[in-house]
Formats: C-alpha cells, structure tokens, sequence
C-alpha cells in the first residue's frame, strides 16, 4: 500500500528551487516529492508558511563530550521534565537535554536533520550509539581530525596524498561524514597544558597549525567530498582572535574543489571574531570579517549565536574551556583524548547586564545581517556552547524584527551602543532568507541538497516543517513561537508533529561517506598507523573502527578520488 | 483560621514495602479555598501511581480561611514515610506530629513548619524565605542543595533541636540556621554565605568555605587543617577563637568564618 | 583448535583487549597471553546455572525459558515501586533496554556504581573532573598517583598496559622516569612498589587533600604538623612532587568513596588536581570496578539525563542518590519488588538491606549462582558477555570497546533478549489490564 | 580473654576476584572469610591463623578466619569485600546512597566458631 500525502494551499519557501513564498500543493509518496498523487491523506496549510525540513549544520547533540555534559549537570537535567507518553520517551534538561528531547524538540522546530560536529575518533562509536537514540532526526558526525599524531606526521612531511589516505581510512572507520578542525595543534599542546596560535610550532611535532588547515584542506579536496573542512579556528574566545580568524581563511583561498563549493566551513564565527586585546577594551569585528565573507566565495561560516541565560560549553578546544573555568571558577571537565584530539566542558552565564556578553550577543546578529549573501550563512548557535539550540526561534525573530532588537537593546548592557554596529543595522530578514540560512544554505553547505535534503524539488525527501504563520506576520512574538512550535513536522512523508505535538517518533537515517582510496596508497599509510597502534594507543588496532551494528539505518555517500 | 488534619490511614504503611507517599500537593497555599471533598480529590503521589488524598489520609476540616496564610495543616498517624510536607510552601502553618521523611520543608518560600519529631534528609532543600522547626533529629544534607546546583538555601529560618546528619547546609547562600545538638562531619560545606550556629558538637566544619559564618559553641571534635587563626573575638559575652577560611580554596575566596569555643 | 585474537575482556574496567585464546570445539581451552589471572579465570569458565528456575515453597525448581520471563514479568508489572538493579556486567544493548522498562514500569533503575563509584559521579557533579583516555598517561605521565586504589589487587594490568610500567611516546624507558605515589591506610603488594607511601589514618582522607591544597595555593605556614595521620614533613614532600610533574595523574579508587566522607572525598580530590594544574598538567580518573559500569553510566545519562539511582514513578526521570539509590530502597523498605541483573547485592549489599529483599518477590538474571540467588523467585540463566555474545561496553576511561564473541551456545540466551522478552510481556500484562 | 577494639575495613583481594563468578564455591569460602589482623593483634587475641574470630559492629556480626597480615596498621582489622564483610554494615547511606563500607568501629574476639558458609549466612537475613 503506497502512503499518498497532499498539502493543499501551501505558501512554500524552498530557496534551493527559487520557490518564494508561492502558494503551491505539495504531492508526496511513499517518503518523497513526487509530481501528482492519486488518493492521498489531505493536509490543508491555510495559506501558512510552508520550509523543507530544517538542516542544522552544527550542533553538539551526540558522543562523548556530550554526555559528560549531561552527567555533569543533574541541575541542567532537572530543568524542562516532561513525563513519559504513548508515543515520547521522558524527557529531561535545558542546554543538555536527553537524546530523545533532542529528537522530540527539534521535529516541534521543524528540523529534520542535525550534524554532530564533533566526533572524538577514538570515541565514535558512543555518538552513534546515542545517534541511534535520537528519534525523528536524520544525522551525521563530524570526526576530528586536527591533533592526530597521523595527520602531524603527514603535515610535516607535505605528503598530501598520503594524508587523503588517513583521511579516508579515518572517516570510513569511523562512519563520519567530513573532516573536523578544532583548534588544530593547540589541543595536543593542551596534552602539557599549552596552547598554539595560527603560526606557534606544536611542542615535539613543530609543525604549526596553518600548516595543518593548509594540508586538511588540500587533502579533503582528493575526494569528491560532500562538505568541506569544518574549523574551529585557533584563540576562540580571546579578545582580538578576528586576526587569526581572517588570517585562517585566506590560508586556502586558491584552493578549488571539484564538488562546486566553498573549501572552508569556519564554524561558530561569533567566537572568533573579536576585536580588542583584553576584556576591557573587547570589542565587535564582526564588520571585518562580514567583509572578508562577502569579498571572497572559497568560505561559508555558520554563526554561533549566542542565547542569553545559562548555558553548558563544550568543546574540543581543551585548553579554551579551561581558560573559561578559571574565569568563572564553576565545575570544569576535561578529557584528552590519546593521539587524537580533547575536550573541554564548563557552564557558562551569559548575562544581558555584562558588556563583554552583550557584545558577544550581537556579534552572531551582526555577521547574519552584514553578509549580504544569505547562501554563505548559517544560523547555529554551537549548541550548546552559545545556547541550547531551543534558542533558534528567538534568533529568527531579531534578525527579522528590527524592533525586537531595539527593545531588547534597551534592557542590555549599554555597551552594545559603543563597542557594537547592530544598534545602526536595519537590515530585517525574510521568510525566503531565513529558509536558506536554515534549510537552504545549510544543506549545501553539507553538500546535502542532492541527496535529497534542504528542498522540495522532485525526489527529494518529503521533511516538511508547517508554520503557524500567515506569509505576511511581522510580531517578532508570533514569529518567535510559530517556529518554537510547528503546525505540523513531517519527515520522509510521516506526520510526526501536529499542532505542536509529537505524534510519531520514527527512526532517523545516519548519513556517512566512504572516500574511495587508492589501494596501494592506503597500503602504504597503514603501515605508519598499524605502528601507532602497536606503540602508542590504548586499543588495538582491530578493535578500534565502528562496526556497521552501529548503524542500523545507514545512508552512504561515496566519495571517489578526484583524478 | 482554617485548620486541615490529614491523618495517614493505616493501612499504607501496613504492606511488607513502605511505599513513600508525596505530600507536596497539599500545602497550605495549594489547598486554600477548597471544600473538603476537593481536598480529598487532589492527586497524590505513592510510588508510581497517583491516588485521591481522601483515600490515603482521613481529612477533616474546621473553620475557613480567607488566604492562605490562615490555613493550618496538621498531618498525623505514621509519617515517616511522608515526603515533601511543606514542600514549595508559600504561607500558612504545617505541624507535623511524629518523623517524617525527606525533603519536608524543601524549596519553601514563606510559611511555617514545625515538625514534632525527627525530619529525614534534604529537609529545608534550597529553602529560600519562611521558617522551619524541627523539634528532634535532622539528617543529612539538611538545608543542602541539589545535586550540582551551586547554591542551597538562600533565606529563611531553620532551627534543629537534636542533632543533624552530614553535610548540612552545603552551598549555604543566605539565611540562619540554629542546631542546639551536634552536627555531623562537614557541616557547611563550600557554603557561600549566610549563618549557622551550632550549639552542640561539630567534625571537619566549614570545608571548601568562601563565605558565610560558623559559630561553634560546643566542642571542635577535628577543626580542618587549612584555615587560619585570626583573633580572639567575643559572642554574647563568651571568647571564641575567630578563624578564617577555606586556604584550601585560596587566598582570594578564602572568606569563610568559624567561631571556635 | 583455533586462535582468537583481539578478544576483549568482561572482567574489569581495564577492559583489556589484546587477549589471545585458542578454541577447541567450541570451548576456551587455552588464554595464550594478554590475560590477568582474574581475567582468565573469567574466559575459561566456571560452573554456570543451567536452566531456568522457579521457587516453590522454598525450593528452586527448573522450568522452562518462556514461563521464567512470564513470572518475571508478572513480578514486575503489579509493582508499585520496583528496583531494577545491576546492569554493570552486561553490555549496553541490555542497559538500554533496561532503561525503558524501568521507565515503562514507574520504577527505579539503579547500577553497581551504587555501592562502588556512585561518590565519583555525585563530586563530578559538584567540580567536574579533568581527566583523560589511559593512553594520554600511558605516552606522557611522569607523577602517577594511586589513592585509596590497590590495582595488584583489583586491576592487575593496570599498571602494566597504561600508568607506571607501561611504556609509551614520552616515556619509552617504561617506569624508570617515573615517580609513583601510593596513599592508603595500610601497605599493600602496590604500596611496596611505590617510590613514596603516604599512610593515613582511616577516614583521614578529607583533611589530607584539603591540606595539600592549601600548600600548593602558598599556604603551608598554616598547616598543623600532623593532618588525618600524615606528618606535615610527608606532606609537603608529596607537594613538592606534584608541583614538577609535567604531566600527572591521580587515580583514586573504594578507599576514599568507602570511608568517612565518601563523595566529597572525590571533591576534594579533583579540587587537589584543578590546584596542581596551577603548575603542570594533570588528571584524575576513578579505577572503575566492572567492565561495563561505565557503560551503564552513559547510556542511562544520555537516556534519562542522568548516571544512576533513577526514579521514573512520576513518569519523568527523579534522580537523588541517597533517596533513589539501591541500599535505601532495600534499607528503607520501600521497593515491593527487585529485578537484580549481571551483580550480586547477595555479597555486595549490607545486611540490613537483604533483610528488605528477601522479603520482596525477586527475579535475578546472571550466567552464575551467587549468593543474591538465595533470595530470588526467578532465577534466568543468560550467555556469557564477551564469550558467548557481543556487545558495546565502556572502559573506566569512558572508551567504548566491542566484545568479541569466541565461542557459540545453543541454549542460553543473552541479556538483551532476555529483558525485551520481558519487557514484551510486562506490555501484554498491561494491555490485558488496561494499564498505562 | 575479651575482644579488642578496632578499625574495620574491606576491599578487593586477587582471590575475591578470581572467585568474582564463583562465590558459592568452596574456595571462594575458603579464601574470601577470613579476617586479616596484626600481628601483635593476633598475639593479644591469643589466636593462630586459620582460627575463627567473632568481628562485631553496631549493625551486625559475624565468625570469620583470621589471617595474618603485615600491612595492617595495629587495629585495624581488614576482611575482603564479600558477605562476610557486608553483615557488619549499616544500610544508611548518609543521604549520598554509599553504604559505609571502612572505617567502621568494630570488637575483635577469639570464639569457637561457628564459620558459617556463604548459604547459611543468607539464610540469616531470611526472618
């Protein structure tokens, strides 16, 4: 029995197919667009506003790191209890909530896929074990790749391909989708309590991380890869970092990429793009590195927006949560992660009646409105570091509402008029650009939108996010609760959330990518990694990739060796 | 004034288990205003399941009350498997006669609570303003916070007449606590502010202090090892040796005080 | 006869898994190498229970499989608050079906870190812990120090695969460029290996941390001469030790979550490594006991949102070690019935608590008699993790490893299977009587 | 010849281990009830190794081997994690959940047995 589904007087925004804001139907079959149906179910939107599923491209909701998060924090995990239903798990927490409240919360969103963005390679198999308990989601998981010793050894001696070998043997053991960069070389100088800036050699390795971002750079690009490097650049966090941040960028600009699409994703560009030399002269460069964004197209960045009110931060970037800890003097965890990579976790308040958080407040805003080309945007908020992504609707309703961002300058810091641009910024976002820097862009970004993600062309799959709002709604407020709460959610052609209820929980799809490897290039990097393992790792070598039992409802992506 | 008597029939606590029952729903400031019959419908926790109030306590009711702060509850029969009495309370008067069980008087806000008895663990959690009287034996974590929470009570009036368990008072805010027996080991932990007066004995006070004040009337069974005296002083006419602390936590946040006989 | 190679251990939190066996008709007949003798003990079997079991009028009676899971089910799905204890020598794919049916039930789920290392999760929620992966010390320590932990005794590979023998990128020479520091009440086959012992007086732990502390923020003046049993002399030598380290570690183990102080010794443990990491790099790490404690820890967190001692009578997830927790479910009388899974409470829990159990309908699923099964209704035989199954299971560095299966049963059935099929007639019994 | 005071502690032992599936069997009882004491405490018993002593606390008691042991400070008496161990501990937790395992006040004295097996110990608990 195929499942028809019809939604009638839809106000669709599908920027990837140019569709703005056209009242249209929407024939579905058997999980995917299709041209017409015969007996379907009937879903009348009454000219609502009408998205492909929402695409998050970072997000920390799964692994390690995430968990520590959770376990630390039973107070987070007391906030936002909801009992147990016919169709929900029970739910738990606030800036860490339980898998399946991830699941749950995201589909009343309207998301309908998240990137984990941070996979500890050593510790892959607990995201996908925690991937698989997050219900309604399709999903995917970066693996960290920018303090291995692997890496390091091919960094130093320039040889690229061989790096593409590791990389392709590390993403296929891992089931990960793309390369992760996190502080490259700081965090194994964290290993003796250090840090490194963009051209500090790395203790024993003295190589520095420019070289490391050049080299993944290089390498990601022997493959057809469906997303570029993901990097967190160096100094997050420090007054004056926007150098660093400029500085990483333009390392890779003569690259090119055979997949059509920038070769640098600098992720949660809020963190990184500050000005000033301590906290008292911090300031906004938000403006220069907007320039930067719309004077070059071989980068794409997503925000990190940050969400007034408490917080939990958690990153690979080991040695910047410790500088956060010694600021706040809260709980602090850390996990080195042997030959590889770190972790770094704190709570955090972000308070309207500091200067520094004020500034960093507007800073996320500022990037979305000051680069003009909405494709080369996402809207994240680093979840949780910035802000539990719950935060989402707020964000859309400030970039929208200039008012809304007058009033609430009003109950800040007033900082925001002196050492911050968004007070003079009038520049107010439309339903069309809030569906590329949510769904669109997003899905391009992660090179998602041909395998059927971000958009509602033929084929694609039937994610569709309902809003309860009239094309027309201007009130920040309605904005705002309209996208906390959908109409209806349907993924892959299901109904799982109706008036803001979730009425189904299905399984989600796990995508990875299998980087297609020169066989006797892979051989010849083997030999340097099986010696890792005999000499230097915990595990051995067999018993370290992820068994495919960890992926009960895989997609892949092949990724073939660029000629 | 409207007094409520809810006494716990025998026959839940008569099973081989003690299944606790849940009495934060019946408060002062939640019942006000209801017939008895009402009364006897609100839902009450006992294990995993919610029962009528009316089918676990005999309720009665006499006079009325026109705001809460008029209504007076008194729980009777076997208690001591009775959690949360006073839980959130907002007004009015609870006496409860005989032990009772954890968490009575927790994250209460106003009213009053007196308890003719021992009170189990977490009573007083996270009290914030009212005041709370326990005529016997505290046990641990008394006036504590929640697990991972960095404050615990912030306002309000405590006072123990026997003895409490272990790390009362932890991460200690604000508001005034009175023990006129002994205290267990690390009373005060990492409190950040308010007092505490022990009449009685205390083991290892004041650890991971960094404000706040401890008075010691009677004997310092193991005084910790890093903080420092600082002067001689005078309470109600009595000397103490007055010290500083917690070194442990540094120079900087060592802000704590303890008062020592 | 075969070779297995890269077997992983389901013993302790080691979780060694580089063991090498040789398999003759379906049976372990030889652990070549990789093996410590508690380990091997485990891979070459021991008498095991051999079927299913029932109590009748005091005597354990065979029965069959399906009519075990119906009783047990029955058990469970009258009770008003019942403990689902154990879950720690078991993989995850049990514990996460273990999870949803306490949650199901309105019950309590609860593991063995109850009575092990329920103290290091309660003080991670109070300071945090910096830590690491084993092999971050293995390539770098220089200062290892094993507090209230007897690893010859509890984890005897431990020393040699990853702290103070093992050696690795920074320390090729193994233990020669090594200092090892030993604190405990009393000497120990470890203690004597030490290049420094630290004896304290029993429940003496706090104030030694507290002490140690204070001299590395610049304090010392203040100390007395002599804090819970260790001379001020010993004290400020250890300080001094761990003010060089370049890279220090402390592992800590039942010494300091057993005695006098229990979690908040853990605090002021951490506390002492954050004030060492004023002058190096260092990391502390609990010495967790089964191999898959760990395991159950993280899947129940990323489940419910928290570690262990988990109530779900509200139908959302209320978690208060020392209201929720095993021993004063039992000590207090409260749970009316018990499901105890891969643990024995029997040997494990104090007397006054299986005074509680051996009065409450009980089921128990292990592959071994022990001592718990005097007290069990139910009694269900399960495959072996690790030998006759696989599974996901974490190691005490929160490293997840994958059991290998070595060899096949016909006839037990693991864990997993065992608890859904439970769980699938708990469902039936509720749909029968209109329950949730 | 009355009892001494002590300090009772337990904790994991390779034996108790290597038992850790098999604790009904023989030379689990063997090995794991026992209760190692100081020399100089043995001597103030008046007892041999191998011959049973009574340990008692404020929650229990029970007849175990005693059993020479050189690491033990005098008055401190340590008997192996096990059931032996736990009949002597209360089920208090303390509001943290963890049982007080060491460090409890204990009376040490020679007795004429009986060692009861790790069965008839259970059976204690069964009113």
């Amino acid at each position: 029995m195929t499942e028809e589904l019809l939604i009638k007087n839809a106000v669709v925004y599908d920027p990837i197919n140019g569709v703005r804001g056209e009242r249209k139907d929407i024939c579905i079959r058997d999980g995917k667009i299709v041209a017409s149906v015969r007996n379907p179910k009937v879903i009348d939107a009454g000219g609502r506003v009408v998205m492909p599923g929402g695409v998050d491209v970072h997000a920390h909701i799964a692994g390690g790191k995430v968990n520590s998060g959770r376990l630390m924090r039973p107070e987070d995990g007391r906030k936002g209890r909801e009992p147990k239903t016919k169709v929900c798990r029970a739910q738990s927490g606030y800036s860490v909530p339980n898998t399946f409240t991830t699941g749950y919360r995201y589909a009343k969103m309207g998301y309908t896929f998240v990137m984990e963005p941070a996979m500890p390679p050593l510790l892959a198999r607990h995201t996908h074990e925690e991937l698989i308990d997050t219900p309604i989601l399709d999903n995917a998981a970066l693996p960290l790749i920018d303090n291995n010793w692997m890496t390091f050894d091919y960094v130093k001696s320039g040889d690229i391909d061989l790096l593409a070998a590791y990389i392709a043997w590390m993403i296929k053991a891992t089931k990960g989708y793309g390369v992760k960069i996190v502080n490259p070389g700081g965090t194994e100088a964290w290993g003796w309590g250090k840090n490194c800036d963009l051209h500090d050699p790395v203790p024993t390795f003295d190589i520095t991380p420019a070289d490391i971002v050049k080299a993944l750079a290089l390498a990601n690009e022997k493959f057809a890869m469906p997303h570029s490097i993901h990097v967190h650049t160096n100094m997050l966090g420090h007054p004056g970092n926007f150098e660093t941040t400029l500085a990483t960028l333009d390392l890779v600009k003569g690259i090119k990429s055979v997949k059509n699409r920038p070769v640098l994703h600098c992720t949660h560009t809020q963190f990184h793009s500050y000005g000033g030399t301590s906290w008292k002269d911090f300031e906004s460069k938000a403006n220069a590195i907007a320039n930067y964004v719309n004077n070059n197209n071989h980068v794409s960045i997503d925000i990190g927006q940050i969400i007034l009110g408490d917080t939990t931060t958690m990153t690979a970037d080991g040695p910047m949560e410790y500088s956060l800890y010694q600021i706040t003097g809260r709980k602090w965890t850390n996990c080195d992660v042997e030959l590889e990579t770190g972790s770094g976790i704190t709570p955090f308040l972000y308070s309207g009646k500091v200067g520094v958080h004020t500034i960093q407040w507007t800073i996320g805003q500022e990037l979305a409105l000051l680069i003009k080309d909405p494709w080369k945007l996402a809207l994240t908020t680093d979840h949780p570091n910035a802000g539990p992504f719950i935060g989402y609707p707020i964000v859309i309703s400030t970039l929208m509402s200039k008012k809304r961002r007058d009033e609430i300058a009003k109950e800040v810091s007033p900082a925001i008029y002196d050492k911050s641009s968004l007070p003079s910024i009038d520049r107010e976002l439309d339903f069309y650009e809030v569906a590329i820097i949510t769904r669109g862009a997003t899905a391009k970004i992660l090179g998602l939108q041909e395998h059927g993600k971000g958009h509602l062309g033929l084929g694609a799959d039937a994610d569709i996010a309902i809003y309860d709002l009239s094309p027309e709604e201007r009130d920040a407020g309605k904005i705002q609760r309209a996208f906390l709460n959908t109409k209806y959610t349907i993924k892959g052609g299901q109904v799982v959330v109706k008036d803001g209820e979730v009425v189904a929980a299905p399984a989600g799809k796990t995508f990875f990518v299998t980087p297609e490897c020169d066989q006797k290039l892979m051989d010849e990097m083997l030999v340097n990694l099986k010696q890792k393992f005999e000499n230097y790792y915990s595990v051995t070598y067999n018993n370290y990739a992820v068994q495919d039992v960890y992926l009960p409802h895989p997609y892949e992506i092949k990724a073939p060796m660029v000629a | 004034m409207q007094t409520i008597t809810l006494r716990l029939k025998d026959a839940v606590m008569s099973g081989i288990a003690k299944v606790p029952v849940a009495v934060d729903a019946l408060t002062p400031d939640k019942l006000v205003g209801k017939s008895v019959e009402q009364i006897k419908a609100v839902q009450v926790w006992w294990g995993n399941s919610q029962e009528k109030a009316g089918n676990l306590f005999e309720i009665t009711v006499e006079g009325a009350a026109a705001s809460a702060n008029e209504v007076k509850l008194l729980f009777e029969g076997k208690l001591n498997r009775v959690k949360y009495i006073g839980s959130g309370m907002k007004a009015g008067e609870i006496e409860a006669r005989g032990d009772v069980d954890m968490h009575c008087g927790a994250e209460m806000e106003g009213g009053r609570v007196v308890v003719k008895g021992n009170a189990n663990c977490w009573a007083g959690r996270e009290m914030r303003g009212g005041e709370l009287v326990i005529e016997g034996d505290a046990a641990d974590n008394l006036c504590a916070m929640y697990r991972g929470e960095m404050k615990g009570m912030t306002g309000g009036k405590v006072t123990v007449y026997g003895d409490t368990g272990e790390c009362v008072a932890q991460y200690m805010a604000g508001g005034e606590l009175l023990i006129k027996g002994n205290v267990d080991i690390l009373c005060g932990l990492s409190m950040s502010g308010g007092k505490i007066t022990i009449e009685g004995n205390a083991t290892l006070p004041g650890a991971d202090m960094i404000g706040g004040e401890i008075i010691v009337k009677g004997k310092m069974l193991e005084m910790m090892p890093s903080f420092k005296f600082i002067e001689t002083a005078t309470i109600d006419g009595a000397a103490y040796k007055k010290y500083l602390g917690d070194f442990a936590m540094g120079e900087k946040k060592a802000k704590g005080t303890i008062y020592v006989r | 006869m075969a070779e297995v190679t890269d077997v992983v251990c389901s013993l302790c939190g080691c979780v060694c898994d580089d063991i090498v066996v040789e398999v003759e008709n379906n049976a372990v007949t030889k652990v070549k190498r990789g093996a410590c003798s508690v380990g091997k003990a485990k891979l070459l079997g021991h008498h095991r229970i051999k079927a299913p079991m029932m109590r009748v009028n005091g005597e354990l009676k065979e029965i069959s499989y399906d009519d075990a899971i119906k009783k047990a089910a029955e058990i469970l799905a009258h009770a008003r608050r019942p403990l689902l204890y154990g879950w720690s020598s078991t993989v995850c794919e049990a514990d996460r079906v273990g999870v949803e049916l306490a949650e199901y039930l309105g019950g309590v789920v609860d593991n063995t870190a109850t009575v092990c290392h329920g103290p290091s999760v309660l003080a991670i929620q109070d300071v945090g812990l910096p830590s690491c992966t084993l092999g971050q010390i293995k390539n770098r320590a220089d200062i290892i120090i094993y507090w209230g932990s007897n690893p010859t005794a509890a984890h005897a590979n431990h020393m040699k695969r990853y702290s103070y023998i093992s050696k690795g990128f920074w320390t090729a020479e193994g233990k020669k460029d090594k200092k090892m520091v030993v604190v405990d009440v009393r000497e120990t086959k470890t203690s004597k290996m030490a290049d420094v012992f630290v004896q304290v007086k029993p429940g003496g732990d706090y104030p030694v941390f507290s002490a140690l502390r204070a001299i590395l923020r610049g304090q010392a003046e203040i100390i007395p001469d002599e804090v819970g049993g260790v001379p001020k002399a010993k004290l400020l030598e250890v300080a001094e030790m761990m003010k060089k380290a370049k890279f220090g570690i402390i592992f800590f183990g039942m010494g300091v979550t057993h005695s006098r102080g229990r979690q908040n010794n853990i605090v002021n443990a951490i506390q002492l490594t954050r004030a060492a990491h004023l002058y190096g790099k260092w990391s502390i790490m609990p010495m967790r006991g089964h191999y898959n404690v760990t395991g159950f820890n993280q899947v129940c967190t990323w489940q419910t949102g928290f570690p262990y001692s988990v109530d779900f009578s509200r139908g959302y997830a209320w978690y208060n070690p020392g209201e929720t927790s095993s021993t004063d479910l039992l000590a207090r009388g409260e749970a009316d019935a018990a499901l105890i899974i891969a643990s024995d409470p029997g040997a494990h829990f104090p007397g006054e608590a299986l005074r509680h159990l051996a009065k409450i309908p009980t089921v128990m699923i292990d592959p071994f008699p022990n001592p718990t099964m005097e007290f069990a209704d139910v009694v269900i035989p399960v495959a072996i993790s690790g030998i006759e199954c696989e599974g996901g299971v974490y190691r005490m560095d929160n490293v997840p490893l994958r059991l290998r299966k070595v060899i096949d049963t016909d006839y037990y059935i693991p864990d997993e299977k065992i608890v859904e099929r439970i769980f699938d007639e708990v469902r039936a019994i509720k749909a029968k009587e209109g329950g949730v | 010849m009355e009892g001494i005071k002590a300090i009772l502690i337990s904790g994991r032992t390779m034996i108790q281990g290597q038992n850790l599936d098999s604790k009904l069997s023989e030379d689990f009882n063997e090995v794991a009830v026992v209760c190692e004491l100081h020399v100089q405490d043995m001597a103030s018993l008046g007892v041999a190794p191998g011959e049973p002593v009574k340990v008692t606390t404020a929650f229990g008691s029970v007849v175990v081997k005693a059993k020479q042991d050189e690491g033990n400070p005098v008055g401190m008496v340590f008997i192996p994690m096990g059931p032996w161990a736990n009949a002597l501990v209360s089920g208090n937790t303390h509001g943290a959940g963890m049982p007080s395992y060491k460090g409890i006040a204990a009376t040490v004295e020679k007795t004429t047995g009986p060692v009861l097996s790790v069965k008839e110990l259970m059976r204690t608990y069964m009113g």
